[in-house]
Formats: structure tokens, C-alpha cells, sequence
């Protein structure tokens, strides 16, 4: 089966940021991406759980987005603006993809 | 004072605050008892529309004199007022830097739903009547807090926008529990009598024992919170937490006064300026603040603030109205 | 008229209606209320089990005519006519593809059990009794228009299997609320009056309330569904959303009157034809045919003509039904 | 015996008995109905609440005899005692090897509160009244069988401290549901009378349709469970699995003889030793032996067991403890 | 410790389309893989949400398959065959496992 | 925008095994993970879902840990202890970071 080249960024931010980053990354051309829930976790800022909250203030999703290797950089200049001043986590991975006419 | 003793008695021996006190023991002592996340929310769904709902049809059965508006007013300046001596207060007492200050300020001008609905359920048992539109004006409390916050750290660092965006605005006035809280107040002010008795043995009868689910999951909450968190809590701290809720609710008790509230409106008034928020605020923080510690707002909100208000703050309240009301 | 208006009136003040446009504003404003998935799923769980028992009890109380079957079998044919006929009004009111027009006719010959839902607690409280059993009817009406639109597109291309296989076939036949109606159904008719009695306090007295809620969160689907939707909606698609449902009623009122039902009856078989599903039939569709636009039909179904039946067609519908039957 | 088999009828066509006979037709006819994880655990914290508070507030009204201590020492005996004969009648009916008769004896031992909850509930319908502390039985008979059947397997070993370490003591004591339904019970006791009253409509009128849901989806579960391990159930482990219910439930039969219980409560003695855990037990043993094997003990406990308490061990037990106090 | 060579591959798919999805899987003589939740996301078709849904209907699941790398391109045909017709992303990427027994 | 590399740890783990886990990867120095839900999913062991449950025996879960390249023979060691007698998928892939001070 023919493959694709491709770059997988998973960024993890705060439930409250999600849609600054979403917006941000349309912003940079980002045509796809999809958003997992996280259920719990720890860091720097201690540790937290989705059980344990009666507001969204805590909570933390994580968005993932693949894209094609030239576009990483706008990307990840996008990203970074949002997450500066916050939590969260930013990784990329090479990947390999079918179609890649969606990306 | 011996009737106060009788009533903080009665209520620290209620279903109500003995779910909660059940939560935090769980917690305190690591059960993993937990309450899923969709059905928290799915119970404060329930109890902001009924709260709502209720004083809604209130209004409609009783009428509406002057002082709605006048204590949608006093509910907006009481918002905007506290944190600034919230933010004093911390400052003499707290080592706290103006970062934090000022987020923790934001919390306790704003308010806390479930303080205000244990509140009414108190009152409710013990048949003292109080305005309808009262959670109107609790809705009008949630958000000039936060704005009053940032002000208070831009005036600082002479950034007058910082934090501020109009996204972070529009989210902060069109927050889920703003709008359910409102928009069921008005489904009821127009449905009236008629609308409550439809649906009367879904918002009416089993609202206290809902609440105690949800206070059991408080309880849950808090004491997490107190576990992971529990070590901002130095003595000056604790002491805010304590502090604060008894010099909202004097500033409540002159307001109430003032407006001329029945003693039940006074006792609303007096526990909304006394709570502490822990939904809307935090969030508003993490976004517009988020160098600030939320393990600092959070736990002294629902760790500290919250309890006490429970249990010693609501019948404290309600005997000083009582007493200063002659009601 | 004046009667029909007054009826309207009413409706659209219910607590119920009000519900749903409380959600409606609420997404259209960009609000972030929301009710969890979860939550939702459990009281269309609730709503299901509650209507499916409570017509199968009726049926057990007042015993089972003859009409019965041949009401199902009426469902049967109306749920496979009606998407011939929408995609035939399709074709001439709008530019829809034949792929798009069929998925949408495929929501129009199936039903909403909300609407259904809606309509027997407008019934329940105008004092108009209506057969148990239609709550059967309803669940007969689920299927047969899937199939109907599958062969609507098969025909044109020649390949009789498109998009139909067995798998798809037993999910359609099984899908979950279509099981758990029936069976409730079964439930409330074998245990009776004496079994309703049991859980009344369930199933009965909380019903309209848990309504008013779940129409909340229909109000926010749909409300996001227009707004991200909306740009679909051209005028002779909208024209379609508002019209279909007036033909189906009337088609419904026809076979309601040959089947001899009761008024009510009468006005539950105008609602079923006129409703649009919104849950199975996406689900096929997406299977089935997965080139086919899910806006259109989603918002069509949801955004356009569940409103326009919960608020406008269900009083006219009683009132036509009132006129027709003289009930 | 024409009263057991009336009696077993009258219990089989109850709405809860049918509510599970469909979820588990569902599940087996692979239909996709279920019902959310988080609206299922929101049910199962209703229910222990509920029969906590309900058996507290009744130990509240009629007073404490001395029985209770002698009764939680019972329920602690018979919860280490069933195990190892469980683990004998495996060893004798079935080729398990010893590990997996270990983890499926500990199930045995332990207690199933859904299957109590029915009990009340069919006690409650036949007005037989029992003992309120039998809540508290419930919860002391959780976790003891887990370390007898660890014994059973270390004994063999010749390693003592196999599986259980300090972490999986305290999550099992401190379980979500032991600490719920003591937690509640403790609110019960102390509220008493009153506090029921407050929240009556809450905990005592909607409960039996919440049971229902609730014993829908166990059904969808049970049904889920035997689809995919149902190939474990060998002649000789199905045999045990209805046999087993049976000899524990004769031995709660003496147990509650000889403690001179009720009527009621001897029927409750014999429903939780008769009973099989299948929540703290298999989470216990995926720690503790994570070699077993969980099809064998999810499918025997809840896919055998747990249908045949419901069904026919209930009415059975019933029956027996009639005959045998003259109650 | 020592670790294998592996394949990693995501599939983001349609709830409705999971069931034939895992059956391809199996089919292909894939022994092992894991269904997450999505939450929402974008795409060509637009931007969807978990809570903005009453039916089952737009919902997306990511079915996460580790396999040996020989075994990649029958799972790659097996997938496509599925997900051809319909929205979706697949995605590959290199990993390392522990106890390659299990693969 | 700059990057460093770094290793993202996958762990699929039973619900019952997570602090377990957690504690361990804390021994060993990791300084943050994430936990996602997994919704269901098939091995050797057999299929099973969520919601084909009463108990938390059966779900699992999966902790995703980034880390520096030279923590990973700690972090697999410590995850390899509490995995080894209990069923369960670990993967590694290599990633790279932004904020590299975080990890
Ligand atoms: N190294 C990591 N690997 C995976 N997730 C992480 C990592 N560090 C932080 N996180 C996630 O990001 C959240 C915030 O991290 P921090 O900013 O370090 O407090 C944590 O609670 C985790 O959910
Ligand atoms: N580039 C991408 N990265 C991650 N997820 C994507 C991407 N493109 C699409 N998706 C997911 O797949 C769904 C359908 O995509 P599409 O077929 O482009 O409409 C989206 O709603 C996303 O959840
Ligand atoms: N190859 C795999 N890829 C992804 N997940 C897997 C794989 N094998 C096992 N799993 C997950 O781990 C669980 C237990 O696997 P097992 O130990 O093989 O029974 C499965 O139910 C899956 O959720
Ligand atoms: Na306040
Ligand atoms: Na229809
Ligand atoms: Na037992």
C-alpha cells in the first residue's frame, strides 16, 4: 500500500486553552486534527484527575494533528505562541499515512 | 447564642453536610470512591435548573417589587468590591505575591452556587421565606470579580489588557452555569405556578437528596484537593479562608439591610458575598492568570471556604440575620 | 382557529418548549453549557423505558382491539411510502443530488421519539386519551424507511445490494432504542397496572421534568448543528424541512382516521409521519451511504423540522385532528 | 410449595426480574443497546446510598439489640468460610486448576448487592420486615473471603505473602462501595427518622425503577459476559454455579437461625452467603493473582449466579426461611 | 531492557465503522489492538464534538494496533478497504516494544 | 522553532494497575505522564469493552510518559517490574520536544 510521509504532532493543554489552540492552528493552515480526552496526570505542577474537579479549570486534552513535513514549522510556531504561558506538552513523530490528498 | 449552638447542631447533623463530610473522609482516607464526571455535572445541570426554576416561578407567584433591580445592582458592586478587600487582606496577611493575590481575590468576590443552594435549603427547612430572585442577583455575582482581579494586577504592571481578551470575556459572561442559571429563573417567571406544578415532583421533591449525592462528591473533591494541595496552606492562608467569608458576609448583611431584604433575602445575600467560587473563576484564572498557583485558589475555595461556609458559616448567618432583622 | 391559536400559545409557554429554546440560544450565543454525553444518553434511556412501559400497561389495562396489527402494519407502510414521497418533493423543490436526497428522505419516513414523546405530554395534559400501543407503532416506523431509500438509490444505479448488508441489516433491526421500546413495551404489558403502580414514582411522576431537560440538550445539539450546519440551508431546503412534515401529518391523519383510532391516536399518527429520526437513520446512513452529506440531513432533521413540529406542529396537528374527529 | 411456585411466578413477572430478562436478550442478540459506564456507576452510588441510608434510618427507629455485633462477626465468619468450601466443591465438580478455583472461590464468599437489594426489595413487597443492620452484614462480608482465598493459594505455595501487599489491603477495605454504603448507613443512624423524611422522595420512592435500569444493563453486561466467556462454563462449572448458591444459602439459613434474626433478616443472611461478588473481588484478584483466569469468574458470578439468585434463588430463599422460622 | 521492532498504526474512524474495522483487523491476523474515545475534531467534512451529538451517528473512535512489521501491509489492505469509502486518517509510525511474544 | 529529542513511552496498562504503575515510573524519576481511557479493545486475553462492565476489573487505561532518551532504560526497567505478571502493551517511538527544560 502506498504511504506518505508525514508528521504527527500530539499536543497536550488545558481543557480551558482548547479552543485558543484549535483556532490557532487553523490559523497556520492546519486542515485536520483531532482532540482525545485525558483522564488524569502529573508534572511539574503536581498531579491531577479528571475525577477530581467540580470544574473545568483542571482538566487537559490532548490534541492531535497530522500534517505534512513543510507545514510542521508554521505549525508549531502557531502552537507554541498558545502553550507559552501555560502547561501543557508538545511532541512530534514521524509518520507515515495513506491518503495523503487529506492533508 | 444557645439557639445558634442549637441550629449549627441541627445543621452539622443534616443528610446534607454529613454527605459531605462522608466525601472528605472518603478521600482524606484514599477510598477510591468516586463519582463519574458526567454525573457530577449532570446533578449541577439539575440543581442550577431547579435553584433557577424555583426562584423563577417565585417571582411570578409573589410579584416583583422594586428591588430586583436594585439588588441586581448591590450583587454586581458586592462582585466588584470584595476582591479588592479580599486582595487587602492577603496582602497583610498572607506572604502571597500580587500574582496570586489577586487570582485568589477574584474567587471570593465571585460566588459559589452550592453554598447558595445549601443555604436556601436551610432556610426552607426552618420555613424562613426569601426572594425569588435572589439567584438572579447570584448570577449577576459570578463574573465582575474576575474583572475586578484583573484590574487590580493590571493597575500593577501597567498593562491595562492583560489576560483580557474579548474571547475570555464572552466565555466568562456566557458560561454554562451563568446562562442555565438565568434561563431557568425565566422559564419559571413565565411559566410561573402553573409551569412548577408540571414539573414540580422532578425539581421539588427529590432536590435535597440530590444534593446530597452532590455534596458527597464536594466532600470527594475537597478532600483531593486538600491532599494534593494542602501544603499552600500556611497558617495566614488558612486564616484568609476563614477570615474572608465572615467580612463578605457583614458587607452582605449591610447590603441586605440597606436593600430592605426580607430576613431570608438577607441571609442569601449575606452567604453569597461569603462564598467563594470554584467553577467559573478558576477557570476564567487558568487562561487569563495562568502563572498564578491554582493549587492556592482551589484549595482554599473548596478546601477551606466551602466547609466552613457549610457548617458553621450558613447557621452563623442565618442567626446573626435573625437577630439583626428581628425576623 | 382561535382555539388552534390559543393551544399554540400555550405550548410554545411550557416549561418544555422553553427548555429547548433555552438550549437553542445558548449554542447560538456560544455559550459553554453543555450536558454530558453520557447524561444525555441516560435519560433518552430513561424516556424510552418510561414511554415503551407506560403504553404496554395501557394496553394491559384497556385490553388490545384488533387495530393493533393493523396499525403496525400501517407504520409499516406509511415508513416506507413517506421517503418516496419526500425525495420526490426533493427533486422538484431543491438542487439536492439523488445520493443526499435519498439519505435526507430516509430521515422523513422514520420518526423522532422525542417528537412523539412531546406530543403525548401535550396530550396528557389537554385530558386526550390516545391508544398505548402506539408506542409500538412508533417503534415499526423506525426501519422500513432505511430500506426505502436504499432501494431509492439502488434503482437509479442499477446495483441492488448498494450499501445494504447484513451486518447493517441486523443493526438497523436491533439498534438499541428501537429494543429497548419495544421491550419496555413488552414489560408494561405483562406486568400491568399493578407493575406501573410500582414504579410510578419512577416512571410517571418525574417524566415531564426529565423532558424538560433532555429538550435542553436538544436545543444545544441543534443550536450547534445551525451554527455549524447552517450554511445548507438554502431557501428551498429549508422550504423542504417545513413543508415534508405538513404532508406527512396529513398522510398520517389519513391512515389514522382509516384505521378508525381515537383522536388522540389519530393525533399520534400525524406526529410519527410528520417526525424525522435523527438517530437511527443517520447511524445507517453514515454506513451505507457515507458520500452523502451529514449536514444536510442532520440539520434538516434536527434544526429545522424537530422545532418546527415541537413547537407549531403539535398544536396544529391536535387541533386538525380535533376538527377531523370531532374528538 | 404451590406458595413457593406462586410466589416465584408473581417474582419472575416482577418489572425488575423482566427489566434484566431484557438486557440480557439484548446483549445476547448482539443488539447495541447500553448504557453509559458513568450512568451506570451514577445508578449503583443511588442504590448503596439508598439501602444504606434506608437500613441506618431503620436501626434509628427500632432501636439496636445485641445482635448486631453478633451478626457482623457471623457475616466475617461466613465471608472467610464460604471460600473454602467453594474451593473444595470446585476441586471436586471441575478441572480448574488451583489458582483459578482460589480466585473463583474468593467470589463465593464475598457478597453481590445487587442480589441483596432485590431481596429487600421482593421483602418489602411481601411486607416481611428484616433487620435494618443487614446492610452493615453486607459490607462486613466484602472483603474477608479475598484473604481466605489468597491463603488458600499461599498455603500451597508455601509463600504467605503472595499477592497481598499493604496497598491491596487498604484498597480493598477502603473500596468505594464499602465505604459508601457504611458511609451511609452511619448517615441513616445519625439522622434517623427526620433525616429519611427530608429525603424520602429521593432515596425510597424512585427506587425500585431505578433498580430496573440498573438491572438492565447488568443483563446487557451479563449477556456481554456470556457471549464472549461463555465458552468456560463447562458442565461441571455451570453445575457449580448454581449449586454453590445453594449450600451457602443454607448455611446463612443456620447462621441466622442461630443468631435468632428475623424472618426477613434470615432470608438476607441467606441471600448474601448464597450471593458472588463481581465488583471489589474480580478488581482484587486482577491484582492480587493476575494470573487466573477473569472469564471463569465474571461469567460464573455474573453470568450464572447472579440470574440464578435473581430469579429462582430469591423466592427459593424466601420460601425456606418461611418454612423454617414460621415466619 | 530489551526492546523489538515494531509497527504502531492509528486509525481515526467513524463509531458506526469500529465493529467492521476490528473485523477487517482480525481478519488480516492482527492479534491485538485498542479503541480510544475521540472527543471532536476537524477535518474536511467539518468540525465535530462529542457533546454536540443526540445519535452515534458522527462520532469517532481511534483504534490503535501495534504489529510486527511483516505484518504491516496486510493490516494496511485490510484497513483501507474499510475506511475507502469513508472519513478517517491511518496513520503509521516506528516503535520499540517490550515482549515481542505478545505480537 | 527548536526541538530536542526525546522518547514517548506508551503503556497500556489494567485500571487496577495504574497507580501501581505510576508509583513506580515516580521511583524511577519520570517526572510527568498523562493517562488516557481506553474504551475497549482485544488481545490474548480475549475482547472487552467499557461498557461491558459493572466492575473497574476489566478497563484499562494507557499512561503516555515523554521522557529524555537517557531516562528510558530506567523508566522501562520500573514499568517492566509492575507489567511483567499482568497483561498489557508497552511501546516506545522517538519524538522530539519543544521546551526540553520540561522533561
Ligand atoms: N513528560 C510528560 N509526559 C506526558 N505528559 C506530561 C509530561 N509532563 C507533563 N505532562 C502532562 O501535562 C500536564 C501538565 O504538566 P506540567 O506543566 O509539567 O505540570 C501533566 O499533568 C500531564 O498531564
Ligand atoms: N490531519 C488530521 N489530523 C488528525 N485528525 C484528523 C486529521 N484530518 C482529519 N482528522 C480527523 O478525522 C475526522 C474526519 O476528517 P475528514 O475526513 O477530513 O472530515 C476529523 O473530524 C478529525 O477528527
Ligand atoms: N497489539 C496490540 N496493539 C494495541 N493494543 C493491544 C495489543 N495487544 C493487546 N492490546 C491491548 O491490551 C489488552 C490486553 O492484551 P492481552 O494481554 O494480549 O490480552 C487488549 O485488550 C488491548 O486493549
Ligand atoms: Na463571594
Ligand atoms: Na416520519
Ligand atoms: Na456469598
Amino acid at each position: 500500500m502506498q504511504t506518505y510521509k508525514a508528521k504527527r504532532v500530539e499536543i497536550t493543554i488545558e481543557n480551558v486553552m482548547e479552543s485558543r489552540l484549535t483556532d490557532a492552528l487553523r490559523g497556520a493552515g492546519v486542515t485536520g486534527y483531532s482532540v482525545l480526552p485525558v483522564l488524569g496526570g502529573s508534572g511539574r505542577s503536581g498531579a491531577w484527575s479528571r475525577s477530581g474537579q467540580v470544574s473545568r479549570a483542571q482538566g487537559m486534552v490532548q490534541v492531535v494533528c497530522i500534517i505534512k513535513p513543510e507545514r510542521l514549522d508554521a505549525l508549531l510556531d502557531a502552537a507554541f505562541e498558545v502553550v507559552e504561558r501555560h502547561i501543557g506538552v508538545v511532541s512530534v513523530v514521524d509518520c507515515d499515512v495513506l491518503r495523503a490528498e487529506r492533508f | 447564642m444557645s439557639e445558634f449552638l442549637s441550629l449549627a447542631g441541627q445543621n452539622l447533623l443534616s443528610p446534607i453536610i454529613l454527605s459531605f463530610a462522608l466525601g472528605l473522609m472518603a478521600s482524606l482516607a484514599r477510598s477510591d470512591l468516586n463519582v463519574p464526571e458526567a454525573v457530577a455535572k449532570g446533578m449541577s445541570i439539575y440543581l442550577l435548573f431547579a435553584i433557577g426554576f424555583k426562584g423563577g416561578a417565585s417571582v411570578a407567584s409573589y410579584g416583583l417589587d422594586a428591588r430586583l433591580g436594585f439588588s441586581l445592582l448591590a450583587g454586581v458592586i458586592l462582585s466588584a468590591l470584595l476582591p479588592i478587600i479580599a486582595f487587602g487582606l492577603l496582602k497583610a496577611m498572607t506572604g502571597m505575591n500580587r500574582l496570586d493575590a489577586a487570582a485568589v481575590a477574584a474567587h471570593y468576590g465571585s460566588i459559589s452556587i452550592v453554598t447558595f443552594v445549601a443555604a436556601t435549603s436551610v432556610l426552607e427547612g426552618r420555613g424562613i421565606p426569601s426572594e425569588g430572585y435572589m439567584v438572579a442577583v447570584a448570577a449577576a455575582m459570578e463574573a465582575p470579580a474576575i474583572l475586578s482581579a484583573l484590574w487590580l494586577i493590571s493597575r500593577s504592571d501597567g498593562d491595562s489588557g492583560k489576560g483580557m481578551d474579548s474571547a475570555l470575556m464572552r466565555e466568562i459572561m456566557l458560561n454554562g452555569s451563568i446562562v442555565l442559571l438565568v434561563g431557568a429563573f425565566a422559564i419559571g417567571w413565565i411559566t410561573g405556578e402553573e409551569g412548577l406544578k408540571e414539573i414540580e415532583s422532578f425539581i421539588v421533591n427529590p432536590f435535597k437528596g440530590v444534593l446530597c449525592l452532590f455534596l458527597l462528591d464536594m466532600g470527594l473533591v475537597a478532600g483531593r484537593g486538600l491532599r494534593g494541595g494542602g501544603g499552600v496552606l500556611t497558617r495566614g492562608v488558612l486564616a484568609f479562608g476563614v477570615l474572608m467569608p465572615l467580612v463578605g458576609s457583614l458587607i452582605g448583611l449591610g447590603a441586605g439591610m440597606l436593600l430592605g431584604l426580607s430576613p431570608g433575602g438577607v441571609v442569601l445575600m449575606m452567604v453569597l458575598s461569603a462564598s467563594a467560587s470554584y467553577i467559573a473563576v478558576p477557570a476564567a484564572m487558568r487562561v487569563a492568570l495562568p502563572e498564578a498557583n491554582p493549587s492556592l485558589y482551589l484549595t482554599l475555595s473548596l478546601g477551606v471556604t466551602f466547609p466552613f461556609n457549610l457548617t458553621i458559616g450558613i447557621p452563623l448567618y442565618v442567626g446573626i440575620a435573625m437577630a439583626v432583622t428581628g425576623g
